[in-house]
């Protein structure tokens, strides 16, 4: 299946600003961040702790719906679905 | 008249107050953030556009509700913005200046938590993204 | 850079705002006070002007002193204005919004109840000054 | 000796804007209200009750000073000294 992924801020600049990941089998947000990660050791370094954890200031939107990266990461991803991935706002 | 902008180009107060203008309103507020020197050079800023513009709705429309708002313009700028730039104006019409003052107030504090806008401070010892631990 | 009118003449939003705009300021807020549509036709504004300006003076030095403010263009209408006309126009920059917002309201709360100003309403049913009894 | 009076608002429409006045011998503010009312009926209607009171709204400037008019009407007034009589402000 096929899933977009945006990243922002200091991720857009890991990662460029978009990039269509084709999965196979079922996907969850999880799964896509261990994907990045597997591909780049920047984002990985950025967004995970040496534990394994994500980092407290990651935020991830699912189709344009913010999710809690503690509880929500397991959320299965449809065809189509758009995940973006972004650090704290800061406009204004 | 309720307008919601983000945009690379610079902004006019007075065309947004004569827009928030309105007869039966007594009292506008206008908050009108600008890229502060401390240390800094130049401020770039990023939106995630079309999850920023609906948010910002939903923020004027709490803001209308709660503070009785006769009308609301907000703008805000992306792209590369010089020290003493504008980066975002909010300006509130109300009957009365309490709702105004309150509602402009609510409108920046929720706009800072909750919209997807990014800024990035480019200064002479290199470059910090506002808000990163 | 600090400014305080009474004035027969309408002013510029923008022009108070660039006087008021400092580097080292990240904040402005603007309030602007018009004549609303209550039922009104016209509105006559008169001050004692001798008086007004030293009370205005004061009251904008104990904003700066509490609220940090680093500039302050306080503008205030006298003589006769229609519906939608501006009455008052107060720009407080601050280095954080807090102070700004604190700042400007401090300034129209205090002008409302010290600075020897008045007006009086004028609609189809009569006059009447505003305030009285 | 010679005192200057001043109305703003509702009682410039009654008194004037300015006017002087020549008292023989001490003055008070006080003393000054009673010459103006006993001078102008609208005037004394506008400013004191039935009872001889002055109405709570009647504000009182000596040389830019205000005074409270339930305290401080019999001071003293010395030759050149400036009253003034106005509502209470509404100006913003």
């Amino acid at each position: 299946m096929k899933i977009k992924v945006m990243a922002f801020a200091s991720f857009r600049e890991i990662l460029g600003k978009e990039l269509n990941l084709d999965i196979v089998g079922e996907a969850t947000a999880a799964g896509v961040l261990a994907i990045l990660a597997s591909r780049n050791k920047r984002f990985k370094e950025a967004a995970f702790e040496e534990s394994g954890w994500l980092r407290d200031y990651v935020q991830i939107m699912i189709n344009r719906k913010r999710i809690d990266p503690r509880q929500d990461l397991s959320t299965k991803l449809n065809d189509g679905d758009e995940l973006v991935i972004f650090p704290p706002v800061a406009g204004g | 008249m309720i307008t919601i902008q983000i945009t690379n180009e610079d902004f006019c107060l007075d065309e947004l107050v004569r827009k928030a203008k309105r007869n039966d309103a007594g009292a506008l507020v206008t908050f009108l953030g600008t890229v502060r020197d401390d240390g800094i050079e130049r401020m770039e800023l990023e939106a995630f556009r079309e999850a920023a513009l609906p948010e910002l709705e939903r923020i004027r429309d709490e803001a209308v509700a709660r503070f009785n708002l006769l009308s609301v313009e907000v703008v805000h700028r992306i792209g590369s913005l010089a020290v003493g730039e504008s980066i975002v104006a909010i300006v509130c019409a109300a009957a009365h200046r309490d709702e105004a003052f309150q509602g402009c107030r609510y409108i920046i504090e929720e706009l800072k938590v909750r919209v997807p806008i990014w800024k990035k401070e480019l200064g002479k010892n290199g470059e910090r993204w506002v808000g990163h631990e």
